[in-house]
């Protein structure tokens, strides 16, 4: 039981005591308010990962995926749609619709597919179920060369973050734990190209990529990515926090500079590490724009790549970028839940007096 | 234990490469010394870093100084500060209605308040979070996924989940539609736009930030909040006193990323508002985006103008952070 | 050797090409394309920076065909048989050529129109008949005013936000873009008078606001969702949109395509669609041309169009008629058949815009300013001045 | 005001239970001293008193309030830590101030508190600096303070001067005692420092392995620990333990023998031994006086450790160790045989048990 | 193999200057003990010969070789840190096997010297915890363990046992003693206690802000200070200083007065004192016995110390504080008046400066 965690829980009345201090009752808005707006849309967006193209642009909009029942009545050839109805004598009946003539629908009665009546439109409702249109995940399987982008892109994340994390913690330790000439310009320099947006850099950086001949190769885009700013700016600064009396016991137990990176720095910086790594993770995952930019073949896209065909000049195929976008979620969550248990007690401090 | 043994095993042929790597390294440090090491372990970062991000920088600034509609130096003519001339001719400055690039402006101004609303309030929000995720609370790792969950999300499909959130038939208007309230065009009112910018760019990018602070939170030194607990500290002192000092480090990595991410704030909101309604949340990305690559106006060089002149602004920003933040970084350590 | 294409795709395009394709090497066993499938936005966006570096595919789908031109691949002496080509492609072949030039570049693969539609059953319930095909704006106007009175809709009607699809109306007030250097115009009165009308439309509610208002610079924004969830009396879209709304709209109400309404100078679309075009930097000229060749048969076009509801761009094709589009949708035939007839009162003007450098230059400026003044950022009259200035600035720009 | 009653607590971590059934009473103002080995629980028993640690059974009372669940902020108690936990950020200072600003006492009072302890433990001249640019002792010193300027109801006080010089330690002690004196604050005291103990302590509480061995004062544990580990414990060098066997028993006495043959008669009244039974013989070294007729204990020296005023002699008596501390220096070297008397030294005798028997 | 060289080694943080000019040989298989006040630079000094600290001038040589520039993990030193510095996230036989498996030791001897070594340290249970889970005492014998499992050419201890009880205290004590005996290493340790510092010593350096007072062996410093702050330091409880006036001189002796009248005469050869003058007599406390007679001394109790052992009498002399530490449990109370006599006690002279007069 972390002591600052217990510390913090306290309650007025004492642990277990009566009452609700007032930051029970914060934590307790804040975690519900993040759990309806935070997962909310989430749990929204899986939902409509379900909706077939129409029941998407559909107003009023619906939680669950729903499409009209339909049944199969003798003498017709398609299934017909179900709808209540509203009676002229103001009863409601469910009615399978035969055809629509301008306003007026003409019905039958499934049980008793004899006669027609006919309804206005607005007196009847369709008749909806819950149902989920799988086609909208099974489809892009099936056009879609899933495991070949999928390989492309665990290829890419996996490379991208490893070397993200080596490079820059490497970096950061040097910037963090020596002291040599240049060490603020160098730290200014690489704070400094923090505020590059890609766009702003795409074209040069495209012909860089060009002259170096990694036009169409997955190293174009996992190299550019790894030198990130922010992760020797992150890593950097938790790294700070290292007593530097640990680092004189190893240089006392005969370590190399590289052992004393690798053996000590690097576990103690395990938290940030895998906060850097799940930053990494999802960014290289995630990433489009720059992936787009260098790959032009198929067999070299990744998911994101080859989810964006969706995306045409007039028309967008938001069934299928839903579904496609909730299976791509699946690798990355599984991922951040095994990283953030990293994220634990510090304990860097334990092995001082 | 299980675990601790799965895991040496997993690291057993790292750790022998990296006992492998270790001899050359011990000879590279006995002929170079220790500051040797220093310039060894920032090498690998800092080439890679000089060829995909600085000297893409440097060929920007050139393209700032050239002309035309050509995609590479070897077809653009050289113009000088004109493009520059050209962002900077205003009649008056206040008004960007004035100037000749007058979408500039109007983007500078709505990226600043942007900028200042979104990173406190996000930095505020993120803060919260990771305090209270730091409880030690019942199924933690469940609440910090739900924190964390938006960040999964590409920015378009960020932009778009809000989009059909808030859109006149959007999922907001049923939910008020359901308390009797009329559905209402929240997209297309300036002010509920920008705040809609705001929010959404906060749902989105928060958990990042929450993380980097629980991080820094957890490795404060337990036994300075029982110092701090004998001396009979009133929580929110302990938050002032003890907690907010030692996160200092990492709430200047909070802050400085959050900014130069606020700055850089682009895809879910094009996605969103496509900068509308009107030019209300037009901002400097998507400016420059527009400029340099939309293809009937496109201009690079300006393009190329208007993100050094934005980089300027950020470098400033920034040395200001780090100025504070050196104080404050002494001051940290033990 | 191998042909790689960039292609994207709006629709079921993509699946039908991709049958083609596998047809087609099974007919030239030696020829191995690949299908690139990419997102609009790398064509829009990417594929110039690939051009401009002499990378890129063999062959592409592109909808700015004239702005890059000067990167297409020259077929005349690769293909069978040029004057097939110039029989029944010549009518868009100045589209996708360097001015001046007699290249052969590619083929449309699908012709677009813009035009509207009209949401029947609204129009039925308000008892408001459905304006004809001499109707004006105008009419238009106030005849789905009626309709959004008594059906209580949001709006009457709506104009996709795009600096092509406004450019119709324009036209059929009597707008001119093109100077008399083939440079640009000033904005003109015809021009000016829909504009002042649209604004004014916008604001008192006709047409539907939010497409127009809620975006930015050159965003393209439709307002299909609107008209699918019949919030819309009448959409002024064009061809394209005919499979979606099928798809979408289903059984829910009638719908009709009623070409595009009237001005005093003309009942006028705007043609546009997409090409597939060779791209000069092909290390297989000989392979790109065999397949260009096989695609742009006949019979080949036909099915590609009939598969995939788009308009031909095929003269005999089109000319022979018959083409049975794959659809069991009677809305969605008759109204494809609809804009296959409204092809006719295109404009003269409306035909040379395609092909004319600067389009997308007056597109993009119409759109951004004209958007600001509907936000009210801007008066309309600096909103015209401002459209000056920019496309000015453009050409100045151009000229370095 | 300051009297604080635990019964029967107990304290595991997960399977490692490390304080078993404590049962203690501490009277308001007194001076408690914690000793025992390294890793034996004072420092979580402190923890728990403090209100750092939740017990896993018992209770603890403060004034009579059970405060199981009061935390420790609202115990109002001060205590300095082991690892003094100084906060790294702030200047000495700023540590000392800390705990005050918490009650809003008025400035002036502040720097008149902080004023004076800084004197009495002579970090006048570092309140300016971190704890980061001070040596061990000053930032043990800084730790102290910071509990003393609190005033609490009673100190926790965690081996406060283990880093501090002999002389200042001494002073530091003297300080406290006299703090004490004047405050009259109940205090619990961990150290390792036999003088500290013996000198500061009301009563000594002996811990081992998570369990109280005895409680009582410096002189009570000194001349009848209840056991052979609280005498081996109390007493700087440890008491020698030999073994003996009884080979005469008389009501009011007993003669052992102990190194073999040596004879010795122990007074002793109400005994239950009887001849034969062995048992162990407990001498302090400082009760063992250098003999020169041969009829005394013959040892051989092992090691001679010259402290100045004295001598500490290692000396092997039949295969046992045995420890003298004489007075001055000594001209013995390591082979040198002496002979130890030990007449007239008290004895202390203990069963197989290692219970003491006898008062 | 370890001998160290230091010469006029200067070192300052910034404004503070924390070592001043300091020269000193170490020889090899030399087992040297630095003690001083808090915060005089001790630790330092220990940091600068590991070569964790740079000199701010002067220059360091080990075994003739300057090793002024030579990293710290190349000197082949091993170091016991005052803060113990355990790797957090090892656990104990990791943060033993670390040291060695640097050198590229076959598995099998690292196992071996961590056994050997947790047996010495009584840490055998605690190997597979990490430092967290320990309590001071167990850390700092695991800080020890990592220092001694490497057998360096010399070790450096900064206050190695100031956690530990007393009886570990002894024992590791005896094991460090040995474990010089046994590989001959030299040895450079911090230390605060007096016995320790005694007994472990070849040759004790005091020092003082920054500078070296004196370097002896114990037994030099104990018997013959250089100067007052060397005889105070050395020594528990501190020497005893008297302010005294010359009142006969004589080529071989002078008889000064004390306490106001009481007249001593002291054994003094070659000296240039003159009568009227003023000085400082040193008496260390043991040498001060309780008498009858009231010829002696006579003084005022203010505090009494009963230690067990022996019992530390606090005493007035004429406003002079007077200290003596008498054999055995007395029943003196403070307030009562005492006899003290000094006759045959070695004294001190001391002259203004605080130097040593005589030999
Ligand atoms: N980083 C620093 N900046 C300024 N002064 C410092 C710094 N580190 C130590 N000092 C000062 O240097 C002096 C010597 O410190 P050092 O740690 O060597 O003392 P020490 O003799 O080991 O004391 P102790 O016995 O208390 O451990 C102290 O007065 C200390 O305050
Ligand atoms: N977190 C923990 N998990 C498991 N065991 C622990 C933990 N913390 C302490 N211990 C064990 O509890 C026992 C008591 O520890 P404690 O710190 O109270 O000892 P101590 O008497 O203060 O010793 P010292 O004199 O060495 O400081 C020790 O054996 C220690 O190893
Ligand atoms: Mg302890
Ligand atoms: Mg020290």
């Amino acid at each position: 039981m972390g002591a600052a965690a217990r510390f913090i829980l306290r309650r007025k009345g004492g642990p277990g005591g009566r009452g609700w201090h007032w930051t029970d009752i914060v934590t307790w808005v804040w975690l519900i308010g993040g759990l309806v707006i935070m997962f909310g849309p989430a749990v929204w967006l899986t939902f409509s990962s379900f909706k077939t193209p129409a029941a998407l642009n559909e107003f009023p909009p619906s939680i669950l995926p729903y499409v009209t029942s339909q049944a199969t009545v003798e003498g017709y050839d398609k299934p017909l749609q179900l709808y209540d109805a509203r009676m002229p004598d103001g009863s409601t009946r469910v009615l399978a619709e035969v055809r629509r003539i301008g306003i007026m629908a003409q019905m039958v009665d499934p049980k008793a597919p004899g006669e027609i009546i006919r309804v206005n439109i607005n007196d009847r409702t369709p008749v909806r179920s819950v149902s989920f249109a799988t086609e909208n995940y099974t489809e892009p399987f099936v056009h879609f060369d899933f495991l070949r982008y999928l390989w492309n892109s665990v290829f890419v994340t996996v490379v991208a973050t490893l070397i993200t994390l080596i490079v820059n913690s490497m970096a950061a330790f040097a910037l963090s734990k020596y002291e040599f000439r240049g060490r603020n310009l160098a730290m200014l320099i690489i704070l400094a190209t923090l505020m590059v947006p890609l766009s702003v850099i795409m074209v040069p950086l495209y012909s860089i990529i060009s002259t170096l001949g990694m036009f169409n190769s997955l190293w174009g885009v996992i190299l550019p990515t790894v030198a990130t700013p922010t992760g020797v700016f992150i890593l950097r600064q938790y790294m700070l926090t290292i007593p530097d009396e640990l680092i004189d016991a190893a240089r006392m137990d005969k370590a190399s500079e590289w052992q004393i990176y690798w053996r000590i720095v690097l576990p103690l910086t395990a938290p940030a590490l895998a906060v850097l790594a799940i930053f990494s993770v999802v960014w290289r995952w995630n990433d489009f724009l720059w992936p787009l930019i260098v790959l032009s073949r198929r067999e070299l896209y990744t998911l994101q790549v080859g989810l964006s065909i969706y995306s045409g000049e007039l028309n967008v195929q938001w069934h299928f970028i839903l579904a496609m976008t909730v299976v791509t979620m699946i690798p990355v969550v599984l991922v951040f839940i095994f990283l953030q248990r990293f994220i634990t007690t510090g304990i860097a401090g334990t092995g001082l007096k | 234990m299980t675990k601790t043994a799965f895991s040496s095993l997993l690291m057993a042929p790292v750790n022998a490469l990296m006992r492998i790597v270790d001899a050359p390294l011990r000879r590279l440090q006995k002929a170079t010394g220790i500051s040797g090491m220093a310039a060894f372990f920032l090498a690998p970062n800092m080439l890679i870093f000089g060829i995909f991000v600085l000297l893409p920088l440097v060929i920007n600034f050139v393209y700032s100084m050239t002309g035309g509609t050509a995609f590479f130096l070897s077809e653009r003519s050289f113009v000088g500060g004109e493009q520059y001339a050209r962002l900077f001719s205003c009649v008056d400055y206040l008004d960007p209605m004035s100037c000749q690039e007058d979408a500039f402006w109007t983007a500078v101004g709505n990226t600043f308040w942007f900028v200042l609303l979104q990173v406190s309030l996000m930095i505020l929000a993120s803060l919260v979070t990771a305090l209270i995720l730091n409880r030690g609370l019942v199924a933690r790792s469940f609440w910090r996924a739900v924190f964390f969950f938006p960040v999964l999300l590409s920015p378009v499909v960020v932009g778009l989940i809000w989009k059909w959130i808030l859109q006149r038939q959007g999922l907001l208007n049923y939910i008020l539609y359901q308390f009797g309230a009329e559905p209402y065009s929240w997209l297309t009112d300036r002010t509920w736009t920008f705040a809609a910018t705001i929010g959404v760019s906060i749902w989105a990018h928060m958990g990042l930030y929450t993380l980097i602070l629980l991080a820094g939170l957890q490795a404060i030194p337990k036994d300075l909040y029982e110092a701090a607990e004998m001396d009979g500290t009133r929580p929110a002192r302990v938050f002032w006193r003890i907690t907010l000092p030692l996160l200092a480090p990492n709430l200047l990595v909070v802050v400085v990323l959050a900014l130069i991410k606020a700055v850089q704030v682009f895809d879910e909101v094009y996605v969103l508002t496509g900068g509308g309604p009107g030019t209300s949340t037009l901002y400097l990305t998507q400016y420059i985006y527009e400029t340099g690559f939309a293809s009937a106006l496109r201009n690079p060089g300006l393009a190329a103008a208007a993100s050094i002149l934005m980089g300027l602004v950020l470098v400033v920003l920034t040395l200001l952070q780090l100025g504070v933040g050196r104080r404050s970084e002494n001051k940290g350590k033990r | 050797g191998d042909v790689r294409i960039m292609w994207y795709s709006d629709g079921v395009e993509g699946e039908v090409m991709k049958d083609l394709v596998d047809r087609f090497m099974k007919e030239n066993p030696g020829i191995n394309v690949i299908l690139d499938n990419v997102a609009y936005g790398v064509v829009r966006e990417q594929l110039p920076v690939q051009l401009e570096a002499g990378n890129g595919p063999d062959i592409a789908r592109v909808a700015q065909i004239k702005d890059l031109s000067r990167h297409w691949l020259d077929l005349r002496p690769l293909v069978k048989d040029p004057a097939y080509w110039d029989e029944n492609f010549g009518a868009q072949a100045d589209w996708m050529r360097p001015d001046g030039s007699n290249q052969i570049s590619g083929f449309m693969t699908q012709i677009t129109l813009t035009g509207g539609f009209a949401n029947k059953t609204l129009f039925d319930q308000a008892g408001v008949p459905v304006p004809g095909p001499d109707a004006s704006w105008e009419d238009w106007a106030a005849a789905t005013k009626k309709v959004k009175e008594s059906q209580q809709i949001p709006y009457a009607m709506a104009i996709d936000r795009s600096g092509h699809r406004i450019t119709a109306p324009l036209l059929s007030y009597g707008a001119n873009y093109i100077g008399a250097d083939d440079k640009p115009a000033p904005i003109d009165a015809g021009a000016k008078d829909y504009l002042t009308k649209f604004v004014g439309w916008v604001e008192d509610g006709t047409m539907a606001k939010d497409v127009w208002v809620s975006a930015a610079g050159t965003t393209y924004r439709a307002a299909a969702d609107d008209f699918i969830n019949g919030q819309l009396a009448f959409y002024y879209s064009g061809s394209w949109q005919v499979a979606n709304l099928a798809t979408k709209i289903g059984d829910n109400f009638d719908w009709v395509a009623t070409g595009s309404p009237c001005g005093p100078a003309a009942c006028t679309g705007m043609p546009g669609g997409a090409a597939l075009v060779a791209i000069k930097y092909t290390k297989n000229p000989k392979d790109v041309a065999t397949f260009m060749d096989w695609f742009a048969r006949e019979e080949i076009v036909k099915e590609f169009s009939e598969r995939t509801l788009f308009l031909p761009g095929h003269k005999a094709v089109v000319e022979k008629g018959g083409l049975s589009f794959k659809s069991d949708n009677e809305q969605a035939k008759a109204a494809l058949t609809k804009f296959v007839e409204a092809s006719k009162t295109t404009s003269d003007i409306a035909l040379k815009l395609p092909a004319w450098r600067w389009s997308d230059t007056f597109y993009a400026a119409i759109v951004t300013r004209v958007s600001q003044a509907l936000a009210g950022e801007l008066k309309i009259e600096d909103a015209f001045s401002r459209i000056d200035a920019d496309i000015a600035q453009k050409v100045k720009d151009a000229g370095q | 005001m300051g009297e604080i009653k635990l019964s029967d607590v107990n304290k595991s971590y997960g399977s490692v239970h490390v304080l078993k059934d404590i049962d203690l009473h501490i009277e308001d103002g007194e001076f408690i001293v914690f000793v025992g080995p390294s890793g034996c629980g004072k420092s979580t028993l402190l923890r728990t008193i403090a209100g750092l640690e939740k017990i896993t059974s018992g209770e603890i009372k403060i004034d009579g309030k059970r405060v199981n669940d009061v935390s420790a902020a609202d115990r109002g108690l001060a205590m300095v830590f082991q690892s003094y936990a100084l906060y790294p950020h702030m200047t000495v200072r700023q540590n000392l101030a800390f705990g005050l600003e918490n009650s809003n006492m008025p400035k002036a009072e502040i720097a008149e508190r902080i004023g004076e302890a800084a004197r009495m433990l002579e970090i006048d001249q570092y309140l300016d600096r971190r704890p980061g640019q001070l040596s061990g002792g000053q930032r043990q010193r800084v730790a102290i303070g910071r509990a003393i300027v609190r005033r609490p109801t009673a100190f926790l006080l965690d081996e406060p001067l283990s880093n501090l010089d002999a002389e200042l330690r001494v002073s530091t002690r003297a300080e406290l005692a006299a703090l004490h004196a004047r405050i009259g604050s109940t205090m619990i005291y961990v150290t390792h420092d036999q003088v500290e103990a013996m000198t500061l302590a009301h009563r000594i509480v002996v811990m081992r392995a998570g369990k109280i061995e005895q409680v009582g004062t410096p002189l009570d544990l000194y001349n009848t620990p209840a056991n052979r580990f609280v005498a081996g414990f109390i007493g700087a060098p440890h008491m020698n333990f030999l073994s003996a066997q009884v080979v005469e028993v008389d009501p009011a006495s007993v003669t052992l023998t102990i190194g073999g043959s040596h004879r010795l008669l122990v007074p002793l009244a109400g005994h239950k031994l009887s001849v034969g039974e062995k048992l162990t013989v407990g001498i302090r070294p400082q009760h063992i006086t250098l003999a020169s007729d041969p009829g005394s204990l013959t040892v051989k020296v092992r090691l001679v450790e010259a402290l100045g005023s004295e001598t500490v002699i290692h000396a092997d008596l039949h295969g046992e160790k045995l420890l003298a501390v004489v007075q001055g220096q000594k001209q013995i070297t390591p082979g040198d045989e002496v002979h130890f008397s030990v007449a007239g030294a008290p004895l202390h005798l203990f069963d197989n048990n290692g219970l003491r028997i006898g008062a």
